[in-house]
């Protein structure tokens, strides 16, 4: 250098100064669960498919929802999305539309023909899967992913389970039913449709299958002995709507009342509704706080002109008349009987009080039943090796999805079985938690657009004739995701490190720090937007 | 062409033939003309390019000064006195950073109390900030100064203060051949900076340095003055054989063969000392001057050579330091053959107090003596000093001695 | 059902970068390409202010110019910590001089620049709150008085941090210095004193004048692109947490930027010819507290019982920033 | 060597005065040297310049204490300052004048020089007359011209275009000539009895 000795430096001659010795702690990037994930039955990704989905990427997004629910157009219907109610960005404005995405994730998927994943390579054993609802079609996507054959039992004449039986057309277009069965059937399915199986361990002989899935669902409308005259009409709820999917309606006249206070009981006031009846009126024993129904559900059945007696019993039921007494909530919040009764006019009285399982298929055989459902192992398996039970048969709440999810555990315990190998749950990372996340990064929705989004929530999450979202508000909605949890990279690590000891990756490959430089001063944690980066001592 | 001119006119003149790029303007008497005609100069397009900057303090003048040369530009500025002092800090960042920056210095004394004339005790007060300090004798040389001090500032990177006696300088007017521009191109080649600005090929200038090198970057700026040392008297050579003129160089010794007595002296009063030596040898004194014109840096070997048959040294001086005494004198002190001469130190010129021949030829007349003492103040008001002495005494509220002494003056010493 | 375009970009223009936008509408810091103009090494505090409000700043400032750029550096701490023999951490053309001739220097280079036809190199001259509103004041004002073509930007940690934590012109009532004990009557710096530099500087009538803080990377950025379209002197003031200064986690240096602003203690505006032209409204509004409490310096007006009479008053300032520049959120 | 000392008040052109006549007197191939008292006084102060006129190099720097002629340009200074000490026995004295020297108390001057030597000029007049200005300064050195013979007009007249420009500067020599005629037509007057 023939520069004035001291007086003049090279540029950029700091860099042989390694600064991270000063460092006492260390900044690390971390993966963890985000809310959403955590709470999704089918265990979906989601917060990895609104990535994609963020940027207009709909097939990646698709792509990756479709690794564990093959059924996004369906879910993105009647799904009751826990994830929403999980989701973070409620402490900041609202949860994020995910349902609506998902369901618009799902029609774009059949709008354009996107295929299912081809099968796995032939793996030469085969499953029998008996009932074809959420659980049965989830577990036969994934047994043919992993290139196990499938035989799928059906008791009815058509696939779908509860979501074509139980569940009305208006919450699920049959249509879109029918394109998202029909593309799991193109995987390669050997179907059985109008055969219910009477014994499980002759089945599985007879379909010559290394292992079974019971998956036959709860079709039993669960029946309470109501005083009532000769005359009176009364139905379960699950033979209602059985038949009205079956375009075989019975006639209940024009005032039905439903007796029970769950989304069935609001499936079958609303669809009473549509098949004529002037008034259709649920009674059920508590407040409307304390209904199990989802509140969305109870919102759109009272805008279609249901009305709900609230804190009310039934003492009697006469041909026409019905008598129902009030109650009233005790100091524990359990109501009691006041004695006082109200008269209602009734020509037919739906009850929809639960279901059962019709689970006569097991007598005989050594699966054990406990309260008429079937105990399960974590992989889903019962008592019996090879005999894995799901969807609304295992203990477990009862919804579509938490079928799907079933029916993709399920999978992944016949697969681990069939390969002779334990059943093991992925690890979870440690919950993505509100007080992680450093929300000033997150931008408001801009003004002008709120009221526009609050209606397209609306739409969402109301019933089909409102259509799903179009593709700028699916977008808008997906990035409303906060990724709690997870790198989206923002690039603020790498922007507000005063040491120039994020090196930026790139493409998709995140970050790295340059230990060599990091003070651990720690501002990139407490600027990462999403908590993904977190201090740990430094080793000694 | 020899033209008939006011001093500060000459150097202006000069100094716009160096083709500085960057000139800083800040008023201070006595050095307000030069950069008052350098200004018009600019104004008018006869000095382009170059930036003219009207500054708002002698700090930012040498601080804009410091920028422009590390942005690889020639960069000039004149000062004075407190102005000097205001900068100082400013002065010895140039000199440290190795800015080839050339400043005027139109010497005039310090206050309190403040005094716009002509003494020494400014340029004395930054002979150690590492510039190269050249005193001129008369206006011709002020102005031939300059161009050398260009030369030797960039061929060493190290600032030049070219120091030349405010007012008896500076306003006088006398005549001065000025310099042709074909020949200020030809002795100063453009400057080629040895470390710039440069967006395309970026450093850091200006670094700092601890325990580690300090001691050795000023060792390095050292041996530039001491390589400045041997350049100095071959620029002036050089210049010499341009323009026939024995501008510049390290001294200037006058009648100095044979001479017993030699007075040592630098700036303007040597012509009065040249009157006086010229007088006493009329009268067959062995006398003779020598002229210091580089005082930094301080050419030992020389002045030793130059002093080598004296038998007296008497060092005129218009500068002093307070508790000790000469300060050039103590440099000729540690420059003095090992023949020990005596030496003695007048000081001089005060605050613009005149020197006369006379003065000069009463001095050589006390050394002759042997009466002048190793340390005296010419023309010293002992009787001022004395009453003013005893006001303190008397007194512990005796006021300002500055304004005592000049009502005192007013009075005709009758207020005592 | 209504077609709407999306604005929205789940960080937005928050974040320093983010992959849903456009590479123009990203900030300088969000690219691998970026100068890095403060490399690392640099011997700064952990978690230093000044440190990322240069880069940022000077990042920036390469960008807008293409990379033709010389950067001025009074002492400080900046430069202290930058420049250590036989190291710098400079990636750009630099020079420091002196403590109080900044802007000088600055304008001495844009000189030579201009002497040697070098309009395409532009200069920024750079200081702390003592290089800026204290010593260097008189040099600021004449470079800005005679309209140099300099950007100067003044790192706001309002405090002599290098030597040792001392207040200056810069630091607020009620903090404590080392000059300013936390102790007597009115505990820390006084009220009343002070200089506010960027009205100030707009009295100059300079054509560009804007505080930013390194809370708000796209707000700083833009405004060292804005003031690189203007010729002349601009003033650039950028609010710099120290963490040592201010008795704060190092962690929090971003934090406490942007919480200076959301109170409404630091308003954040720009301002061209002398008139205030844009103002960043604060959005989340919080009580001066909230941003005081973090830091050590306002311990005194917490300990005990408190001086909530002290924080009221500070509070006031507040106000009157919010009053004065209109940053009041849009729903107030 | 011939040292000339101006007095005047601040305004009056005393500095330009010396100036001026080392100019003329360097057009005559001589060596000259002017310079002013180094005051900072302001305008209506009393001010003084210096120029020696010499054949040989000037090295001297200190003030004139002895001058070969004292020019006065305002009269309101005499019996304040000391304007005539030092000069020398057969030295000259200008004073700008219309009133001759016995009027203005200069008896014990007219009495101490040789006749001829104390001139009164009305430089003031004769410089509104010319110039417009009230400044002395210019007409006072035609006058020196007429009286000393140290420097001839038509020097002094190129030094003063060398000055000024165009009109002004012939306007300035216009009244330096004016005052040339008035003075050496007295000195003329003077001269006759004893020629």
């Amino acid at each position: 250098m023939d520069r004035p000795f001291a007086i003049t430096l090279p540029v950029g001659s700091s860099r042989a100064n390694h600064t991270g010795s000063w460092r006492v702690e260390r900044p690390v990037y971390v993966d963890h669960l985000p809310p959403c994930n955590d709470a999704c039955p089918a265990g979906e990704n989601i917060q990895r498919w609104l990535y994609h989905a963020e940027s207009g990427d709909y097939e990646a997004a698709w792509r990756i929802l479709v690794e564990e629910n093959p059924l996004p157009a369906i879910m993105g219907r009647v799904c009751f999305h826990p994830c929403e109610s999980a989701c973070n960005r409620v402490r900041v404005d609202e949860a994020v539309g995910i349902n609506a995405v998902e369901r618009f994730l799902g029609d774009t998927a059949l709008a354009r023909g996107w295929r299912l994943p081809d099968p796995g390579p032939d793996s030469g054993r085969r499953v029998l899967v008996v009932g074809a609802g959420p659980a049965g079609l989830s577990a036969t996507y994934h047994l043919r992913r992993a290139g196990h054959a499938v035989t799928l039992v059906e008791g009815a004449a058509r696939l779908g389970g509860m979501m074509r039986y139980g569940i009305p057309a208006y919450r699920l277009p049959r249509a879109v039913l029918d394109a998202e069965v029909e593309r799991i059937l193109e995987m390669g399915v050997e179907v059985v449709l109008g055969r219910s199986v009477k014994d499980i361990a002759a089945a599985r002989d007879e379909f010559r299958a290394d292992a079974v899935f019971l998956a036959v669902g709860a079709q039993l409308g669960r029946r309470v002995s109501i005083p009532a005259g000769d005359s009176a009409k009364m139905i379960d709820a699950v033979t209602f709507l059985h038949q009205v999917a079956e375009d075989d309606p019975p006639l209940l006249g024009r005032h039905v009342v439903v007796y029970g206070g769950g989304d069935t009981a609001l499936d079958a006031a609303r669809t009473a509704r549509r098949l004529g009846a002037t008034d259709a009126t649920i009674v059920y024993r508590r407040n409307r706080a304390k209904m199990p129904a989802h509140a969305e559900e109870v919102e759109q059945a009272l805008g279609e002109g249901v009305t709900v007696r609230w804190l009310s019993t039934i003492e009697r039921f006469e041909g026409e008349r019905l008598l129902i007494e009030k109650m009233a909530l005790n100091a524990e919040g359990f109501p009691e009987p006041t004695g006082e009764l109200e008269e209602l006019d009734a020509d037919a009285l739906v009850l929809a009080l639960g279901q059962d399982t019709d689970l006569s298929l097991l007598e005989g055989s050594e699966v054990h039943v406990a309260d008429g459902v079937v105990p399960v192992a974590e992989s889903m398996m019962t008592d019996v090796p090879g005999v894995f039970a799901g969807g609304d048969v295992a203990p477990s709440d009862r919804t579509a999805t938490v079928a799907v999810g079933h029916g993709k555990r399920a999978a992944k315990g016949i697969d681990a079985f069939l390969g002779d190998r334990s059943f093991e749950r992925p690890e979870r990372h440690p919950l993505a938690a509100f007080e992680r996340l450093n929300t000033w990064y997150y931008a408001d929705a801009p003004r002008t657009q709120r009221p526009e989004l609050e209606r397209i929530r609306r739409q969402t999450n109301f019933e089909e004739v409102v259509g799903g979202l179009t593709e700028d508000n699916a977008l808008f909605e997906a990035r409303r995701c906060l990724s709690c949890g997870n790198c989206f990279e923002c690039d603020n690590c790498f922007g507000v490190c005063p040491d120039n000891a994020v090196i930026k990756l790139g493409g998709g490959d995140r970050y790295e720090i340059d230990y060599d430089y990091c003070k651990g001063c720690g501002i990139c944690v407490a600027e990462c937007p999403c908590g993904a980066i977190e201090m740990v001592p430094e080793r000694i | 062409m020899l033209q008939q001119l006011e001093g500060s006119r000459a150097v202006a003149e000069t100094v716009a033939r160096c083709r500085p790029e960057v000139v800083c303007a800040y008023p201070i008497s006595p050095q307000t003309h030069i950069i008052e005609a350098i200004g018009a100069m600019v104004k008018d397009g006869r000095l382009a390019p170059c930036e003219f900057i009207n500054v708002e303090s002698e700090y930012a003048a040498m601080s804009v000064s410091i920028g422009a040369s590390a942005a690889g530009a020639r960069a000039y500025t004149a000062t004075a006195s407190q102005g000097l002092l205001f900068m100082i800090e400013a002065v010895y960042n140039a000199a440290g950073l190795g800015l080839p920056v050339v400043m005027t210095l139109a010497n005039r004394a310090i206050g309190a109390p403040i005094n716009i004339w002509n003494d020494h005790s400014d340029a004395m007060a930054v002979r150690d900030a590492g510039w190269i300090q050249l005193f001129a004798e008369t206006n011709q040389e002020a102005a031939d100064l300059h161009v050398q001090a260009f030369r030797l500032a960039e061929t060493l990177s190290v600032p030049v203060m070219v120091c030349m006696d405010g007012f008896i300088l500076t306003h006088a007017v006398e005549a001065v051949d000025l310099i042709d521009q074909a020949v200020v191109d030809s002795f100063l080649p453009p400057y080629e900076p040895r470390q710039v600005l440069d967006p395309d090929d970026p450093v850091s200038i200006g670094a700092m340095v601890g325990p580690e090198a300090f001691e050795e970057v000023r060792y390095l700026a050292h041996l530039r003055q001491l390589d400045a040392l041997e350049l100095i008297p071959s620029v002036a050579e050089e210049f010499a054989a341009l323009t026939g003129r024995a501008s510049g160089g390290l001294l200037h010794p006058y009648r100095l063969d044979d001479a017993e007595t030699v007075i040592v002296a630098m700036g303007s009063v040597l012509g009065t000392i040249k009157d006086a030596v010229d007088a006493r040898r009329a009268t067959g004194e062995r006398v003779g001057v020598l002229g210091v014109t580089t005082f930094r840096p301080f050419p030992v070997a020389a002045v030793a050579d130059a002093l080598a048959g004296a038998r007296r040294v008497i060092v005129v001086e218009k500068a002093f330091s307070l508790g000790m005494g000469g300060v050039l004198a103590t440099d000729v002190a540690t420059a003095s053959p090992a023949s020990g001469p005596e030496l003695a130190t007048v000081v001089a010129g005060l605050g613009g107090r005149p020197i006369t021949r006379r003065d000069v030829e009463g001095v050589l007349g006390r050394s002759a003596q042997g009466t002048l003492p190793r340390l005296s103040f010419l023309n010293l008001d002992e009787d001022v000093v004395a009453r003013e002495r005893a006001r303190m005494a008397a007194s512990r509220r005796s006021g300002p001695f500055a304004e005592n002494v000049l009502r005192d003056l007013a009075a005709g010493g009758a207020n005592r | 059902m209504t077609e709407t375009r999306v604005h929205f970009y789940q960080v937005g223009s928050f974040a320093v970068g983010n992959r849903l936008l456009s590479d123009a509408d990203r900030t300088v810091q969000a690219s691998r390409e970026r100068t890095n103009s403060l490399d690392a090494g640099h011997r700064a505090c952990q978690g230093c202010g000044e440190a990322l409000g240069a880069r940022y700043a000077l990042d920036a400032a390469m960008r807008a110019t293409g990379g033709r750029l010389v950067a001025v550096n009074a002492t400080g701490c900046l430069e202290v910590f930058s420049t250590p023999f036989p190291e710098t951490s400079w990636r750009i053309a630099w020079l420091h001089s002196l403590f109080g001739n900044a802007p000088a220097v600055a304008t001495g280079v844009a000189a030579a620049m201009r002497a040697k036809g070098r309009d395409d190199v532009r200069v920024v001259g750079q200081a702390g709150d003592g290089g800026t509103v204290d010593i260097g004041f008189g040099a600021l004002s004449g470079m800005f008085e005679r309209h140099d073509d300099v950007l100067f930007i003044c790192y706001d940690n309002e405090g002599y941090m290098n030597t040792g934590v001392q207040r200056s012109a810069a630091t607020p009532p009620t903090a404590r210095t080392a000059t300013s004990e936390a102790v007597g009557a009115d505990p820390g710096n006084v009220f009343g004193q002070g200089k506010d530099l960027p009205r100030i500087a707009m009295a100059h009538d300079i054509p560009y004048v804007a505080t930013a803080t390194v809370a708000d990377l796209h707000d700083l950025e833009r405004k060292v692109e804005r003031a690189m379209t203007f010729r002349g002197a601009r003033y650039l003031h950028v609010l710099v947490p120290c963490p040592l200064g201010w008795g704060a986690a190092s962690a929090d240096t971003v934090r406490l930027a942007r919480l200076a602003a959301e109170s409404g203690f630091f308003p954040v505006f720009e301002a061209e010819h002398g008139v205030v032209t844009g103002v960043r409204r604060i959005r989340r509004r919080v009580g001066v507290e909230e941003y005081l409490r973090p830091q050590r310096r306002f311990a005194h007006l917490f300990a005990g019982e408190g001086r909530p009479d002290l924080v009221a008053r500070l509070q006031l300032i507040a106000d009157a920033n919010v009053e004065r520049y209109g940053l009041a959120p849009e729903e107030e | 060597m011939f040292q000339v000392r101006i007095h005047g008040r601040g305004g009056q052109g005393v500095v330009t005065a010396a100036e001026l006549l080392a100019v003329a007197a360097f057009d005559q191939g001589r060596h000259a040297q002017a310079f002013p008292s180094f005051g900072s006084e302001r305008t209506g102060a009393p001010v003084v310049s210096y120029c020696r006129i010499d054949d040989h190099e000037i090295r001297t720097r200190e003030p004139i204490d002895e001058p070969d002629a004292v020019i006065v340009q305002d009269v309101t200074l005499l019996h304040r300052v000391d304007l005539f000490g030092g000069l020398a026995p057969s030295g000259y004295v200008l004073v700008n004048s219309s009133q001759p020297p016995d009027g203005l108390g200069l008896g014990e001057l007219v009495a101490r020089l040789p006749a001829g030597h104390l001139a009164g000029c009305p430089a003031t007049e004769l410089a509104l007359a010319h110039v417009g200005r009230a400044v002395p300064n210019v007409p006072l050195l035609g006058a020196f011209c007429a009286l000393t013979g140290e420097v001839p007009l038509d020097a002094l007249a190129r030094a003063l275009r060398h000055r000024f420009a165009d009109e002004v500067a012939e306007r300035n020599v216009a009244a330096a000539t004016a005052a040339f005629g008035l003075v050496h037509d007295h000195e003329e007057a003077h001269r006759a009895p004893t020629a």
